[in-house]
């Protein structure tokens, strides 16, 4: 679609390691200065069946992905049948000799005169880095970091395949158009969504975490858990999903900044959990990762469509906020700040990512861990007043919060509803202060919103709605039609409660035309919206097959509608 | 010195005659035989009439959610481990609706002590069976009787090779309170299932039905030897063993984590040095 | 508040006998050609504190509680602390002597001369049943069909003491106004919403009711479960409320028309299960019974707090449908619409009530019950294609259902997205063609909506805007402030879900000022109305300490306000 | 006369290698010895790989929510106790998740079979412990080694006089099958748990590992016994006994519900003179 990046594809089935050189290969372009947003799409199964790991890649920064592939990297028939006709017409496709296809933009390449088959991914790898123009020695040293604890002998091996791809690359008489030179930083990091909502919780001090695996939140998981003994955290995979919001609200109330991640229906099951949270008035931090559903729907794909679920979860009413991050920065960010206000206001907090973002790797610059201090606690070593009463009511309905056994005074938390002093009561009179007491801290949360983006033209004839992992898609587009000549403005969410109607209400009456662009078949912002404002965003640009919104899906939609 | 006293005195919303109120006095005597201060104690419980006990004591509390305090007391004692962490609860709570916890907790043998004031009926929700119901028993949603067999908790935990198992009569206070003392010690998971007449919903297993089954095991009675205490454990009916059937030396959940070497963790900084080595290895 | 009806409560401990003579009053009231409603309050306990059953009696027809007492029967000295201020002007408390309380509208009565100290419930009762009126063959009558299976000496015992208490209160000097005779069919029955539920169901075909006892919801299964061997119905208690929505899908599945019932907090673990339902298009009918929350709450009163909460319950997105009925028909009926709704379009269907209505007994003239069909089922034996699928594509989005194991045809059904045939898919054009399906169903469910029912002045100043149990009340409150000459409406909505705003919008346009009334603290019919329809309904009077909405507190808000 | 073929031949989305290809195999083997016909079958699975066998073969199926099998299976057997109700899921699904579940259908013996393909991990979702995960096992998510106990069904299925409780190996097929066949024509709840080894995830338990540990359990073994029985669930290391280990005589859980005793429920009228007695009852 555009020339300024390269989107490269590589195809085939599961356990034919495609990830492995998708891997190597966005960490060697993020290293080499570039900026990088990897989509992976993948079915439910271990084995076979067709996965793919795109990335697109450019000098200025990328944002979204890309459906147009300017490199193909098949390694099996399937992926060529599949996604040939997404080729650009500059496109090329490196296929393995063997492979037997003929096809005017395929280049042929000898693998199996290299070396044997194993090291097909490492020969694929070297052809496409040649093509794109990254310098042979640093793939080399990036792949030898990926592959760890490798023999000296695979090492050698497997730099020896590379220098052939690169070699016999060049010798082809291909006019492949490299990426430009840049002089970026090389400490750019490589990171998904669920590895900087990992982080930015380690960061915020995060030292409990349980979990029942359910994909795409498991990755969360997995990378606390390789660090859990350097961090000194817990991280604990309970017998379902159930027992891991009640741990985790468990482990909070007796001092452990603590959060628990999961998919649509295994959020179902804590939403009870959560009701919890709020009546004991306990910090929790809540990652819910987005697929299609209802039920078991498409494990492995994306889907913006629990919005609400996650908004109305939990039996009762109570406060909460909801966080939706559109980059990998915010994920770190606002995956602290939802600790921020977990602890502040003791109550559940989401954040609320899908599987696109989950897998999507992005290249980013370090963040200055050392100067961000962890989130402050809420709870006091001593009280004020004797006896100390958990739930007093205050102006802000944010009472004192202590722990229990920390020092001689009694921590009483109460499911029920309950006096100042934690007890179960039937006092209809204290019944009613409590809700309000609970309610009112929503309005702290409301006073700490962050404003949704509005971004583009000033009078726009056109404001394009969003939320969550959508962000770049809908930019790349809204900045895809200014270059034709519209004027067009964003307006996106990255949270998406409370809303402000004060905020933002105002940019959306001042345009002719309102388009809002969601992942899912119902279009629930643009609900929430008009509940909130009272203002009907009556055109949708809805997906609702499993993909991640592109530029290219909304262009399509906007065009034909 | 911690006196029974230092443990309050409440009114209770309990039915008067109920097995409870005993169950509530052991808990005291054994905290006290323990040395336990108040704040050196975490409640925990579900709901239910037995899930109100620690309400009717002076302790830290989480009453939680029906069925779910299991989780939440591991969750607890793992942040922190220098808590004495008592779960009181049902049995249709740690039984019924808590009985993939009750599981896993046995798995984990994490340190704390399940109480389960076992009634054999849902007393809060006015009478319907619970998973311990012998068979047959007759309620208002059960009109023809339990079709299902009673679920025998203490057989279950010592097959899984549990920590500690007791079966407990809520009116054998003493005795009672001197198994609470042992779990309390025990580090691991400890089970006591307390049979606690309920006066008002279980006109079946009295107080009488109770007394004339319960009886202590001999002296000579081995906790340790497992094959036995399968068959002690499934004993029900016409006699009715009480006592420490089934104990083992497994080391408890805690210990898996290095971390909890070092005692709570709360308050505990970030190591953000650690913290920049780890982002850097993203690269 | 009125003189047109007469208030009676009684009020005592737990386990004193207060709702035995509550009911027999009731029952007594109601044979008698009157027309009743009873509010029920009471503690999470099962003996002591402090519980009342209250009799608003009258012989036009009564829509509504009434906080005013208008004979008061104190089974203990705490029910008069509490109560006495309720007392109106003309009102008596019916007290034994030995109460020991002075009050100048108190009466004495020497009920241990009359008999044992058992027999105090009965006195009372007669003392009660003389002063409004009733005939003591009658209440004698209906005493001893209500003690079923008594021997013939507490028979004679209960006549007698009736008899005394007759003849004694006779011989007062007591000018109470007693109701107006009426010439009312005497079979009329008392019945609560629960029980209105439960023989809905049984009509419409009930096959199979799965539960998790959980108050307000238990009656409904202690209700069916006394039927079941009459009726041939499977009732059964589960495990946990995880398995009892599990379990009805599963018998659906094989074709016995299925309902569960529960309160908020199991019905928040029940939400994984909805979205099976949806996801295998499995009918399901599921009752909420509302009650004060979040987590444990109060369990025994009431709140209309989970309207939102059921209407996103489930992840991912598929239609549905929310009944709220306000009357003991509406009970019987929509639980019948319910059925009805949920075999044609295969999927979950919600009636949502609460505690206090769940408890709250109205005379009622019986249903045509002979004439009265059970639901069509909506399978087929047969099936014109072959091979059978489960899940064709059709213009309505309804596909033909059949059943396993009634004919050769096999039935597929999977919680994965899956292709017609039932068979899990990956292919992410039929799942967007599925999504599509099972939304479509939507269209048909909106299409047979049941509209708000519009009563009032034509040209209102004021628009009281109501769901679910407090129609009466609120219908009582519009017509109190009619006859103080304010021009109001009444818009009330038995069924939330889905709104149409062409059916009722234009009544909200229509009138100077719009009043919200809903039994929680957040307004959400409010909130749900401006999503549909943009409106806002900006004053709104909410109740939430866990009572149920009375005309009296509707007027006093207003008022205040 | 029902064959092989009838039961169809499907592509699968198994890791080739997976012990689940011989599990099917065995399965269609046994439906065909019993002669049942694909449509008077009804399989009911959950979600992990192994849950996908019902999509492998021609028969009734209903693929529902991970963990929840039992359930469904419960309420779609009493509703049609003619059909043969088969559950297969994985160990995650069936001791996980479904947990509790798989105490009340042992409980209730309701007449279904549960076929757990046990491979001692969650292979679905890429190589985390199960439940019975051997302790010490290492994940990518217990990089310390998995610190609970092993989940043993059997012996707690024995331990809580389970009607009929098997323990398999996958590629024993000849054998997996005839146990199949026997949980089939047994009349209660009966348990398969059947060690599969999972060539991707669990590089522990391999085929080797279990190959070189199951044996067949001695032709005068008595599956009566229940003591003895105990015993032999329990046998896990170096000896893993499979066959059937246990059985009893106990009713299945329809045979409480006199309705049942006329077949499925389906197209039976609502007597509508009853109801109407009924309602007149709540004068
Ligand atoms: C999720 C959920 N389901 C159901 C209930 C209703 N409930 C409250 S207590 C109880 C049973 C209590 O029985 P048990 O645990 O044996 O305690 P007991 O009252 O007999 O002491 C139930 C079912 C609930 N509070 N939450
Ligand atoms: C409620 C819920 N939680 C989690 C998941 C994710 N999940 C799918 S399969 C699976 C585990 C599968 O393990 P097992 O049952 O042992 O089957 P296997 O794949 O090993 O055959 C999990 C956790 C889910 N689908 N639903
Ligand atoms: S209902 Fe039973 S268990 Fe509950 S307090 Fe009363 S006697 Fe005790
Ligand atoms: S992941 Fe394991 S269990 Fe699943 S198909 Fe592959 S080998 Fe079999
Ligand atoms: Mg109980
Ligand atoms: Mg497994």
């Amino acid at each position: 679609m555009t020339r300024n990046t390269i989107n490269v594809l590589i195809g085939g089935e599961a356990g034919q390691g495609l990830v492995t050189i998708g891997e190597i290969l966005t960490k060697s372009v993020a290293r080499s200065g570039y900026s990088v947003v990897v989509t992976q799409s993948y079915q439910s199964r271990i084995r076979g069946g067709h996965n793919s790991f795109a990335i697109r890649m450019g000098a200025d920064e990328v944002i979204a992905p890309q459906e147009a592939v300017d490199i193909l990297v098949p390694l099996d028939k399937d992926t060529v049948r599949i996604h040939r006709e997404e080729l650009s017409p500059w496109g090329l496709i490196i296929m393995d000799e063997a492979l037997d296809i003929a096809d005017d933009q395929g280049i042929k390449v000898p693998f199996k005169q290299w070396a044997p088959d194993k090291f097909l991914n490492i020969a694929a790898l070297g052809v496409v880095s040649y093509l794109i123009g990254l310098d042979e020695e640093l793939v080399s040293q990036t792949m030898n970091k990926f592959f760890d604890k490798m023999d000296q002998e695979t090492v050698k091996e497997n730099r020896l395949v590379l220098e052939k791809a690169f070699r016999w690359t060049a010798d082809q008489p291909l006019s492949f158009q490299k990426l430009p030179r840049v002089s970026h930083a090389s400490d750019r990091l490589v990171m998904n969504g669920n590895e900087a909502i990992a982080l930015g919780a380690l960061s915020a001090g995060l030292k409990f975490y349980s979990f029942y695996p359910m994909t795409p939140a498991t990755s969360i998981a997995v990378n606390l858990a390789g660090k859990s003994e350097k961090m000194g955290i817990i991280v604990e995979q309970a017998e379902d999903e159930i027992a891991a919001i009640n741990m985790a609200i468990g482990a909070s109330f007796t001092g452990a900044p603590s959060m628990v991640g999961t998919s649509g229906g295994g959020f179902a099951l804590m939403t009870e959990g959560v009701s919890l949270a709020a009546m004991t008035e306990t910090p929790i931090v809540i990652v819910v990762s987005q697929r299609p559903a209802p039920a078991t729907g498409l494990p492995t794909r994306t889907e913006q469509s629990d919005m609400e679920l996650v908004l109305h979860s939990g039996h009762g009413e109570f406060p909460r906020a909801i966080f939706a991050p559109g980059t990998v920065e915010e994920c770190f960010y606002l995956t602290r700040k939802a600790f921020e206000l977990a602890e502040r206001y003791q109550g559940p907090i989401f954040i609320l990512t899908d599987q696109f973002f989950a897998d999507s790797y992005r290249a980013i610059d370090p963040f200055d861990i050392e100067d961000m201090s962890p989130v402050n606690p809420s709870y006091a070593l001593t009280s004020s007043s004797s006896p100390y009463r958990r739930y007093a009511f205050t102006d802000s309905g944010i009472s004192q919060r202590m722990l229990p056994g920390i020092s001689k005074h009694l921590v009483v938390a109460d499911s029920d509803e309950h006096s100042e002093d934690g007890h179960i009561t039937e006092d209809l009179t204290v019944r009613q202060r409590m809700v309000e007491k609970r309610l009112k801290k929503g309005e702290g949360i409301k006073a700490e919103v962050l404003p949704p983006q509005l971004q583009g033209d000033e009078k726009p004839d056109m404001v394009l709605v969003s939320w969550g992992s959508s962000k770049g898609a809908v930019l790349e587009a809204a900045s895809q039609m200014r270059s034709n000549g519209k004027r067009i403005a964003t307006l996106h969410f990255t949270q998406v409660w409370p809303l402000v109607s004060e905020q933002f209400s105002e940019h959306l009456q001042k345009t002719r035309e309102l388009v809002c662009i969601e992942g899912n078949a119902t279009g629930q912002l643009a609900r929430l919206i008009r509940r909130e404002t009272g203002v009907l965003i009556a055109k949708q640009v809805l997906r609702y097959d499993g993909l991640p919104i592109t530029p290219e899906y909304i262009l399509r939609k906007l065009c034909s509608n | 010195m911690v006196t029974i006293s230092d443990y309050g005195k409440y009114d209770t919303t309990w039915c008067p005659g109920c097995g409870n109120f005993s169950i509530l006095e052991a808990m005291k005597q054994a905290l006290v035989a323990r040395g336990l201060e108040p704040h050196q104690v975490l409640f925990i419980s579900g709901i239910g009439q037995a899930a109100k006990a620690p309400h009717y004591l002076n302790a830290n509390v989480f009453n939680g959610l029906h069925g779910r305090s299991l989780p939440v007391a591991t969750g607890a004692k793992l942040a922190n481990p220098e808590l004495t962490v008592i779960v009181e609860s049902g049995d249709g709570c740690s039984y019924g609706e808590g009985g993939n916890h009750f599981l896993a907790a046995i798995r984990r043998n994490i340190d704390v002590t399940l109480l389960a004031h076992n009634n054999q009926v849902y007393g809060l929700t006015k009478g319907q069976a619970s998973p311990t119901s012998d068979e047959g028993f007759i309620t208002k949603v059960q009109p023809g009787g339990v079709a299902s067999a009673a679920f025998n908790p203490a057989v279950v935990a010592v097959a899984m090779h549990a920590g500690f198992v007791a079966r407990a009569f809520a009116r054998l206070t003493d005795n009672l309170s001197d198994i609470i003392q042992q779990a309390i010690a025990y580090r691991g998971f400890s089970l006591i299932d307390v049979l606690q007449p309920c006066v008002s919903f279980n006109k079946v297993n009295t107080f009488a039905w109770y007394k004339s089954r319960c009886y202590p095991l001999p002296k000579d009675y081995d906790p340790t030897d497992w094959y036995a205490a399968v068959k002690t454990a499934d004993q029900w009916g016409d006699r009715i063993p009480v006592g420490v059937i089934y104990r083992n030396e497994r080391p408890p959940f805690e210990e898996h984590f290095p971390v909890l070497s070092q005692g709570p963790l709360v308050g505990r900084d970030v190591d953000r040095m650690m913290l920049k080595k780890i982002m850097e290895g993203y690269a």
